[in-house]
């Protein structure tokens, strides 16, 4: 755990929390840039010590194009299952599904499971870090292989390259 | 310009926050801060009745005149009820800093809380501000009924919490209704417009006068609202219980207050709303206390139905409604709350003495080390209380029996209040036979400890002052006139207050 | 709008006095809770009701009285503080009489 | 026209509402009536959000900002409590 | 007449958002076990409020006051929250051992 | 002032003996005796002018309002009883300097008996009639200590209340009479209510003050049938009986009659009252005396007996009678106390008091015999002694009234039955002790004669009897006179005192009375026998079982009103406050006002339905209380909605701030609870509480319903118009929670730092179960702190910080401020307990929260001092708008400042309570932190 106190302990931090104080004001003038630049630093500095081990962003662009297709994909199957919601529920095929983890880390963890919640059709149900599977229920599911693999491609490794050195 | 009239408030608002704030304070720091805070009380508080003496005193908060803003007003009345609150804290201060204040944590900042609560409520000229101020020496109250380790107190302060709560609901009932009709909050700027209401607002502003009443009343502990009191009081620490002798005061000022000005003679069809309903329920609440008295297991719990008995003596007071019977009647709350303070403070004195294992029963206890010096204090506070002579109680007692003239009302008050006294007399010779006279087998070994001077001092400052009111008697008696002429006569209350100009220029 | 509020007031005073009524300890501290609603809804419609016009200048024309709004803001967190202190007072009371009754009567068995 | 929308946006809401109410209602098991309640703030947001545009307001903004993380904490605090009984362990 | 297609976009926005949010309640409401019906509001109101929120910034910004992005904070803190809000429910309902579909494969987790 | 300086050397030396205890008995005696004695001879110096019917007042104004005045006047009357008070007082501070033995504490008893006599001069030398019953009261209150005395003793305990009781009740009774007749005549003067006589006998009231004064003269005087406490008083030493209850307080009462003669006698009113009484008192005390086994207690009811005497001839209503009352008076006063003496004299040598354990007690000590014979024959009315003189005439006085009509010829019978019974007595009293056989049985053998300063004072006394008995006319007619005269309010003629008045009918009667006396005596045997038989009530055990049975009947009362159960309280808080208000509400002409009702739209209705079933399904499950808590919290949104709905922004957003809180509270009392609520309230309960609630439902409706349906007249235009110029901020609201009415904020947040710490005061030390399973009995959930919450919280703190300043910073202008900020950081940070727990919060926020609820409430409040320098009131704002390059202006105000306290207090009092409520699961059951 490192515990630097430095002035700027959490960069990216800081510019996330610039841009939210700009949307909350909901204007760009000099001094809302003022202040907002004086909370970004402020708020992280303040808050440091609860993040004891705080996730390293490596490919900021990596980042984009993965949040551009998840929202892609929750706009596309949200339309995926209000049809199933509005259809007949008794051919519907739920299951619980063991999805083994690649990730190791924390937050990336815990973001992936955000994303597989995120996109309809799958709630990420539990967690077992020690066995490092993933218990997602799924709304509808035939082939829960063909999910697992999706989720591999087009989620974990991802994250995977943007927070964590890969392992592989 | 003076700030004298806030100080009353401020002083123990500072003293509480920075007894929290510095919590690692050595316990001797503390109740030197709390002391001290309570010592300068007494000056503040002959001060402001000095300043009265010249005329109503209203202080603008915040500069912003009445009735936007909120005024602290000190009339003669005010002015009386702050010294008594001061001459009532400085002892029991010193008492509790012998020990009862480590208890548990942060005795003395409650207890200054508790008293900004008390003389904010006496100060406010603003309806809601006086909800705020009761709410606050409600919630101190409440904190400090607890104070301590003990089932009984928990359950008790359990029962006071509750009925409260609900009090507290209906407080903002009322004061929504009143706000609502007369588009107000400050007193004197409602009593002039309830004045001027039609006959269905002015019913309406009665429902809300009646709700305030009950409030009040629930406060005051009248019956069928003192139900709570006898066990929490009994059952709280001695230097809390002498704090509450004056919790029920507050409920009888604002009676007083509110019903002298609000529905003072000018408010038509609600002129004297109240005094109809608190006569037969002030002689009821008079004979139960004195029963509850004669029947009490405990002499905290005798000091507790005396403190009901009190309260009845004192609506009924309020009820007959002449200059003399309110003279009577302030005569009476000034004496009564000090002796009652007085007794319980006493009561923990023995409890001390005689031990936990027979602690302040009235049953036959241990050989008492301190017997005669203490059936002697015992002695002088049961006169006091039971209103014989030649202390306190019997000035109060003969002045309202005779403000109450020779009609039909005179009859009951008689009646109630001489039974009453029998009644007391008994209950404390009673009392009084089995705690000092009474001895327990040889068995009965003594674990009590040893007498504390500090404390007893404390004890007998309280004690004294019902002489002090003999001896003081008409001076004191001449000031209490002039208070009541005051309230006679709102209209000088509401010119005073809402013809207050700003302070230096524009703010 | 003025019969709905006050029957909503009113149903909403009537569950909380009957819970208030009850015997043990959270559910009163409940029925407090929804009595307190209703007392500042009340407090707060005695400025009257006003749609589309809170007390911020330079939105409109005319705005809600403000004066009722500052109170309820005040009662609301006093109310709070309340609840609270008697909340923790049950448990105190649990703690050291071993039941949830309001009158610390101990339960049979 | 948008006030019409509007309105009619409401209307729907409102029929959301009731569903999730009645959810909430029904029940069976203490999860359902959680995850109505969630929905329920979620719905919430949804009706302050086109109030505020019926009015033509932005003072409504804050109050959805805050129902967002009020339902939020909410639901986990009583799930939590569900799981653990404690909350604050 | 562009300010009518301005209000063209909103008003579809804000029929998508209400109609999603609908749905949800729908599946909140018909689904028959508490996982299927967990999917119901957790997916359909991000979309729902997600496209009144773009709505509302689309209303705003139009309005000749500048452009109002702050709505985005609103779904940015769903997003956040929404996932925790079901995961949390979802142990919740393992631990107390919820009934589920008979048509469901796999087994829930011991709490 | 001399007539003060008597009253006032007894009370101010009231000390003297208790200090003087230390150098010894004869010191502490002579101690005591030098304020009376001194005081006696202030009062013989005056002798001549009084015996010569001066009146002497002395008069300060005190209370002019209460008609107190410390106001003496030594007359006739007075004269006579302060000789008896300090003449017989001197005589019992030399008898008990012997009598106490070295175990009783000696100054105590004298203070004590200088406290009395001091309060008795009082009474005999008042002016104001509220002087009198101050002292008054103060003699039952002294003699209580002094019958007391001997506490270890349950008779002594006993009897000290019971008097009291009796003796302070009939003063009650006396000060309303007293309150009667300054109401009647206007005045507490004496003088002026003596001057008043026909006004107050003419008065509606007269018949109601008469019986009030009465009361306390019977209960004083020990007259039926208020006379029971007087055996039982007995249990004090005996020169407390010899002084109290034969000479001096006992007669108070009497005096009394004496005092108020010209005020409120010549009625028939009075004539009926007193003299049946006195009568009855007469008989019933003297037959009672006979069968007395108790020394003491045959003398107490002699003397209930002679007082009754007295209150016979002051009951007859003729001036003679009242002379003959007033040398009664006398006499009785020097036999009995001699009596009472030598009583004390007999236990003393012998250790008892039973007449049935004392016989042949002249071998033994036969100058105590002497001074008995002689002392008793003077109680029996024999020749040449004084009791002989007032008793004929009394005959005198018996055998003239004519007033009962037909029955006049009645009385002298009755009082000659009473003479009669008075000689068997005191028969009784010399010959069952000092003869009757021999002294076998007296627990100390063999009984010496006392010491000489024992005797002293009843040889002095027994003198008096003889020389008052021998040479009347020189001795008394002085004294006798000018106190019926003062008595009277003028100078009459009285009848020639002598030892002969040649054979007439009185004498017959003594005869009769002594021959009689003897043959009841000597029929003795059978008569005690027949009493033996009849059951014996013991006026002290009834007296004591009245109290225990009042006490359990109060007792019993109470607890049916004061029933321990909250329920019923809260019930009577709703009647009261529902029945009160209602009635004005029914009063109303029309509940509706003249504005129209207002359109409702649908999402409205449908809000106010969903707010209605959701608080109904809470009722519906509160037994099932999380279910209950859910239910809540949705009328608790529904509010917040209400708010938003009817443009109260700021108002929403706390709302839903507090919710949370609140919800989170409950939550987290919740674990520690009881999961259900069992079924408890019986089916009628239930209804009677569905009426109450039901009612308090209508009360608000009606309430709310008026109100809306009125227009309103209120000072916020003020407000509007000000809080830009004045307040400086645009959002209204904001600016009257920090500036005009900031005061109240202040007040507010202090009640958040006290809810705070009064929590935190309640928890510590506090230990609870802890639940190991869940409502359903299934194991928790093993994981404590899941992932995802774990790490997406850490990302909310941050953010809900973020918007936490933003809300405080706009909050002057637009909604938000101080308080909704505060909650909002508080969540946040909750939410890391939450989510994180406890410890691993406190160890990244070391924070004392006390301190920070306490700083918030100094800044706010210094914030307001701080307006004193500029010489403005307390909280009065400022702001000025500062121009800053590049940035633009900026506002600072001092309400800023002011709401930053607000912000610190809510969130150092809101995590005071949540953190230390949460810290509560870590403490174990056994005390153990986990
Ligand atoms: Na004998
Ligand atoms: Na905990």
């Amino acid at each position: 755990m490192s515990r630097r106190l430095t002035w700027l302990p959490h960069p990216w931090l800081s510019l996330f929390m610039l841009l939210i104080w700009l949307l909350l004001v909901n204007e760009l003038s000099f001094a809302s840039l003022l202040s907002a630049a004086l909370l970004g630093w402020l708020i992280p500095l303040a808050t440091h010590r609860f993040w004891p081990d705080p996730p390293h962003l490596r490919h900021p662009y990596v980042l984009l194009r993965f949040v551009l297709r998840v929202l892609g994909d929750i706009v596309q199957a949200n339309f995926e299952v209000a049809r199933l919601i509005l259809g007949r529920s008794g051919n519907l095929q739920p299951a619980f599904i063991e999805y083994p983890l690649e990730l190791r880390q924390d937050f990336t963890i815990s973001l992936l499971a955000s994303t597989i919640s995120l996109t309809p059709g799958t709630v990420s149900a539990d967690i077992d870090q020690k066995r490092h599977l993933l218990l997602i229920h799924a709304f509808n599911v035939a082939d829960e292989q063909a999910l697992i693999d999706t989720i591999k491609t087009r989620y974990e490794r991802p994250l995977q390259e943007v927070f964590e050195c890969s392992t592989t | 310009m003076s700030h004298l009239p806030v100080l009353p408030i401020l002083m123990p608002m500072f003293a509480g926050a920075v007894l929290l704030l510095l919590a690692r304070l050595s316990m001797t720091h503390k109740r030197t801060l709390s002391l001290l805070a309570s010592l300068l009380q007494l000056p503040l508080a002959v001060g402001l009745l000095v300043a009265a003496e010249q005329g109503i005193n209203v202080y603008a908060l915040g500069n912003w005149m009445p009735p936007f803003g909120i005024v602290l007003v000190v009339d003669r009345l005010t002015a009386l009820m702050l010294l008594l609150s001061a001459v009532l804290a400085l002892p029991v201060v010193l008492y509790a800093s012998r020990g009862d204040d480590a208890l548990g944590p942060n005795f003395h900042a409650l207890f200054q809380f508790q008293l900004m609560g008390i003389n904010g409520a006496f100060l406010t000229g603003d309806l809601f501000n006086l909800f705020v101020f009761f709410e606050i020496l409600l919630i101190a109250s409440y904190a400090l009924l607890v104070h301590g380790p003990s089932g009984a107190r928990v359950r008790a302060g359990l029962h006071y919490v509750l009925l409260n709560l609900l009090g507290s609901a209906l407080f903002l009932l009322a004061l929504g209704t009143l706000y609502g009709v007369t588009g107000t909050l400050n007193m004197a700027d409602m009593a002039l417009r309830i004045a001027i209401l039609d006959d269905n607002e002015l019913y309406l502003a009665g429902a809300a006068g009646m709700l305030l009443l009950v409030v009040f009343a629930l406060k005051a502990a009248v019956f069928p609202l003192y139900f709570w009191l006898p066990r929490a009081y009994a059952s709280a620490a001695a230097p809390v219980a002498a704090l509450f002798a004056i919790m029920t005061k507050v409920g009888i000022y604002a009676i007083i207050r509110v019903f002298t000005m609000l529905f003072a003679d000018t408010s038509g069809a609600l002129a004297g709303m109240a005094q109809v309903v608190l006569w037969p329920l002030a002689l009821l609440t008079l004979v139960l206390g004195a029963l509850g008295a004669l029947a009490a297991s405990s002499l905290p719990g005798v000091v507790a139905y005396l403190v009901v008995l009190s309260v009845g003596v004192l609506l009924s007071g309020v009820a007959l409604g002449s200059e003399a019977a309110l003279q009577a009647t302030l005569y009476y709350l000034l004496q009564s709350t000090w002796v009652a303070a007085g007794l319980f403070l006493f009561a923990g004195l023995l409890d001390r003495a005689r031990g936990p294992r027979f602690a302040a029963r009235l049953v036959a206890g241990p050989p008492l080390a301190q017997r005669m010096l203490l059936g002697s204090v015992f002695f002088l506070g049961a006169i006091a209380v039971a209103g014989l002579p030649p202390l306190s109680g019997f000035i109060g007692k003969v002045l309202l029996l005779q403000a109450a003239g020779t009609g039909s009302m005179a009859a009951w008050l008689y009646a109630t209040l001489l039974g009453s006294s029998l009644l007391v007399i008994v209950a404390l010779s009673r009392a009084g036979s089995t705690l000092f006279w009474r001895q327990a087998g040889e068995e009965a070994e003594a674990s009590g400890e040893p007498l504390d001077h500090c404390r007893l001092f404390a004890c007998l400052l309280l004690l004294a002052s019902s002489a002090l009111l003999v001896i003081l008697a008409a001076p004191v008696l001449d000031y209490l006139m002039a208070a009541v002429e005051q309230l006679a006569n709102p209209i000088g209350y509401i010119d005073a207050v809402l013809s207050s100009v700003p302070q230096g220029g524009a703010p | 709008m003025a019969l709905l509020f006050a029957l909503t007031l009113g149903v909403l005073t009537t569950c909380g006095v009957y819970l208030i009524l009850r015997a043990r300890t959270f559910p009163v501290v409940m029925g407090l809770t929804l009595l307190g609603y209703a007392v500042n809804l009340f407090l707060f419609a005695s400025g009257r009701l006003y749609t589309g016009m809170p007390a911020v200048l330079g939105q409109g024309s005319e705005v809600a009285d403000p004066l009722p709004q500052a109170l309820v803001l005040t009662a609301i967190v006093i109310g709070f503080a309340m609840t609270a202190f008697a909340l923790v007072l049950a448990l105190r009371a649990l703690g050291e009489l071993g039941s949830d009754h309001v009158d610390g009567r101990r339960d049979r068995g | 026209m948008l006030d019409y929308v509007i309105l009619l946006c409401m209307g729907i809401m409102s029929v959301a509402v009731f569903l999730t109410v009645l959810r909430l209602l029904r029940g069976p098991d203490l999860p359902d009536r959680i995850l109505a309640l969630d929905t329920l703030y979620i719905n919430a947001i949804a009706l302050i959000m086109l109030l505020g545009m019926f009015l033509a307001s932005d003072l409504f903004f804050e109050a959805a900002l805050l129902i967002a993380v009020m339902g939020f904490v909410g639901t986990v605090a009583v799930a939590k409590h569900l799981l653990r009984g404690d909350i604050i362990e | 007449m562009t300010f009518d297609w301005v209000e063209l976009v909103v008003a579809a926005l804000l029929l998508l958002g209400s109609l999603f949010a609908l749905i949800g309640a729908i599946g909140l409401f018909k689904l028959p076990d508490f996982y299927m019906r967990l999917h119901g509001p957790t997916k359909a109101t991000t979309l729902g409020v997600g496209a009144l929120v773009v709505g509302s910034m689309v209303f705003f910004s139009t309005r000749g006051d500048g452009i109002s992005l702050h709505e985005l904070l609103i779904t940015l803190f769903l997003f956040i929250t929404a996932p925790v809000s079901a995961h949390m429910l979802a142990k919740a309902a393992m631990q107390q051992r919820l009934r589920r579909s008979r048509r469901t494969r796999g087994q829930p987790w011991q709490q | 002032m001399l007539v003060l300086l008597i009253v006032l050397l007894p009370l101010l030396a009231v000390f003297l003996p208790v200090m003087a205890e230390a150098w010894g008995r004869n010191s502490c005696a002579w101690a005591t005796a030098l304020a009376p004695a001194l005081a006696l001879v202030l009062l013989l110096s005056q002798a001549s002018a009084v015996l010569s019917g001066e009146v002497l007042l002395a008069h300060w104004a005190w209370l002019e309002l209460l008609g107190l005045h410390i106001s003496f006047r030594l007359d006739g009357l007075g004269f006579l009883f302060a000789l008896l008070i300090l003449g017989i007082g001197l005589l019992v501070i030399l008898y008990a300097r012997f009598y106490l033995s070295p175990r009783d504490p000696m100054g105590r008893f004298f203070a004590y008996l200088l406290l009395f006599m001091a309060a008795m001069l009082g009474v005999v030398l008042a002016e104001n009639l509220l002087l009198l019953i101050f002292f008054w009261e103060l003699t039952s209150l002294s003699s209580f200590l002094l019958i007391g005395y001997w506490s270890h003793s349950s008779e002594a305990r006993k009897g000290a209340r019971m008097a009291l009781t009796v003796t302070g009740g009939g003063g009650l009774a006396l000060l309303a009479g007293v309150l009667l007749l300054g109401h009647i005549v206007g005045s507490y003067q004496l003088t002026d209510v003596l001057a008043a006589g026909e006004q107050i006998r003419a008065h509606a009231l007269y018949p109601l003050t008469l019986v009030l004064v009465l009361l306390g003269v019977f209960s004083k005087s020990a007259q039926f049938p208020l006379h029971f406490w007087l055996p039982h008083a007995m249990a004090a030493p005996s020169p407390i009986s010899a002084y109290l209850h034969s000479a001096t307080m006992v007669k108070a009462g009497v005096f009394l009659l004496a005092r108020f003669y010209p005020a409120l006698a010549d009625t028939q009113w009075w004539f009926v009252l007193v003299s049946t009484v006195g009568l009855l008192t007469l008989l019933i005390g003297a037959i009672t005396a006979l069968y007395k086994h108790d020394l003491k207690g045959l003398l107490a009811y002699s003397t209930i007996s002679h007082l009754g005497l007295i209150t016979l001839l002051f009951g007859l209503d003729t001036r003679l009678a009242v002379a003959a009352a007033l040398f009664h008076l006398i006499n009785h006063a020097i036999f009995k106390a001699s009596l009472f003496m030598l009583a004390g004299i007999i236990s003393h040598e012998t250790g008892t008091r039973d007449i049935r354990r004392l016989n042949g007690l002249w071998h033994f000590m036969p100058h105590t015999a002497v001074l008995t014979m002689l002392a008793a024959a003077a109680m029996a009315g024999l020749p040449l002694l004084n009791g002989f003189l007032s008793k004929e005439m009394l005959f005198v006085e018996v055998l003239a009234q004519q007033q009962w009509g037909s029955f006049s010829a009645l009385l002298p019978v009755l009082v000659l039955l009473g003479a009669a019974f008075s000689v068997a007595y005191s028969i009784r009293l010399v010959h069952a002790v000092f003869f009757d056989g021999q002294a076998v049985n007296v627990p100390r053998f063999p009984p010496h004669e006392p010491p000489a300063g024992m005797h002293l004072p009843v040889q002095l006394l027994v003198l008096l009897c003889v020389l008052v008995g021998v040479f009347p006319a020189f001795l008394i007619t002085a004294l006798l006179h000018s106190a019926v005269t003062a008595t009277l309010g003028h100078a009459i003629e009285l009848p020639t005192l002598a030892i002969w008045h040649g054979f007439n009918q009185p004498l017959l009667f003594s005869v009769l009375a002594v021959v009689g006396g003897g043959l009841i005596y000597l029929l003795r045997k059978p008569q005690f026998r027949a009493l033996g038989r009849i059951p014996n009530w013991d006026a002290k055990q009834v007296f004591e079982a009245l109290v225990q049975r009042s006490v359990w009947l109060a007792a019993r009362l109470l607890l049916r009103l004061e029933s321990g159960s909250l329920q019923r309280y809260m019930a009577w808080l709703l009647l009261v406050a529902i029945l009160g208000a209602g009635y004005w509400l029914l009063a109303m002409p029309q509940w509706r006002g003249p504005l129209a009702l207002g359109a409702v739209d649908g999402a409205t209705l449908l809000g106010a339905l969903i707010l209605c079933v959701a608080s109904l399904a809470t009722v519906r499950w509160h037994h099932q209380r999380l279910v209950a808590l859910i239910m809540l919290s949705v009328v608790g949104l529904l509010v917040a909605l209400a708010f938003a709905r009817f443009s109260a922004p700021d108002l929403a957003l706390t709302q839903l701030s507090v919710e949370m809180v609140t919800v989170l509270l409950l939550m987290l009392a919740l674990f520690f609870l009881p999961r259900y609520t069992p079924q408890e309230s019986s089916n009628l309960r239930r209804w009677r509480d569905l009426v109450l609630a039901g009612l308090a439902g209508l009360l608000v409706s009606v309430l709310a319903f008026a109100l809306l349906t009125r227009p309103e007249d209120s000072i916020a235009g003020f407000y509007i118009a000000n809080s830009l110029t004045g307040g400086g901020g645009t959002n209204v609201v904001n600016v009257i929670l920090v500036d005009f009415r900031g005061f109240d904020t202040l007040g507010e947040i202090s009640v958040l730092a006290i809810a705070g710490v009064g929590i935190y005061a309640m928890i510590d030390g506090l230990r609870l179960h802890v639940p190991t399973t869940d409502a359903l009995g299934r194991p928790w959930a093993h994981q404590a702190h899941p992932l995802m919450l774990v790490n997406l919280s850490r990302v909310m703190l941050p953010l809900a910080l973020m918007i936490s300043a933003y809300i405080f910073l706009r909050g002057h202008n637009l909604p938000g401020g101080g308080f909704i900020a505060g909650l909002i950081t508080a969540i946040a940070l909750i939410l890391q307990y939450v989510s994180s727990g406890e410890e691993w919060t406190r160890a990244r926020w070391r924070v004392n929260y006390h301190a920070l609820a306490a700083s918030g409430v100094l800044i706010a409040g210094i914030t307001g001092v701080a307006s004193w320098l500029l010489g403005y009131p307390f909280l009065t704002s400022t702001f000025t708008h500062v121009h800053v390059p590049l940035v633009g202006d900026l506002e600072l105000a001092s309400a800023m400042l002011f709401d930053l306290g607000v912000y610190l207090t809510v969130v150092g009092a809101t995590l005071l309570i949540l953190a230390n409520l949460g810290k509560l699961s870590k403490v174990r059951d056994d005390g153990e932190g986990a």
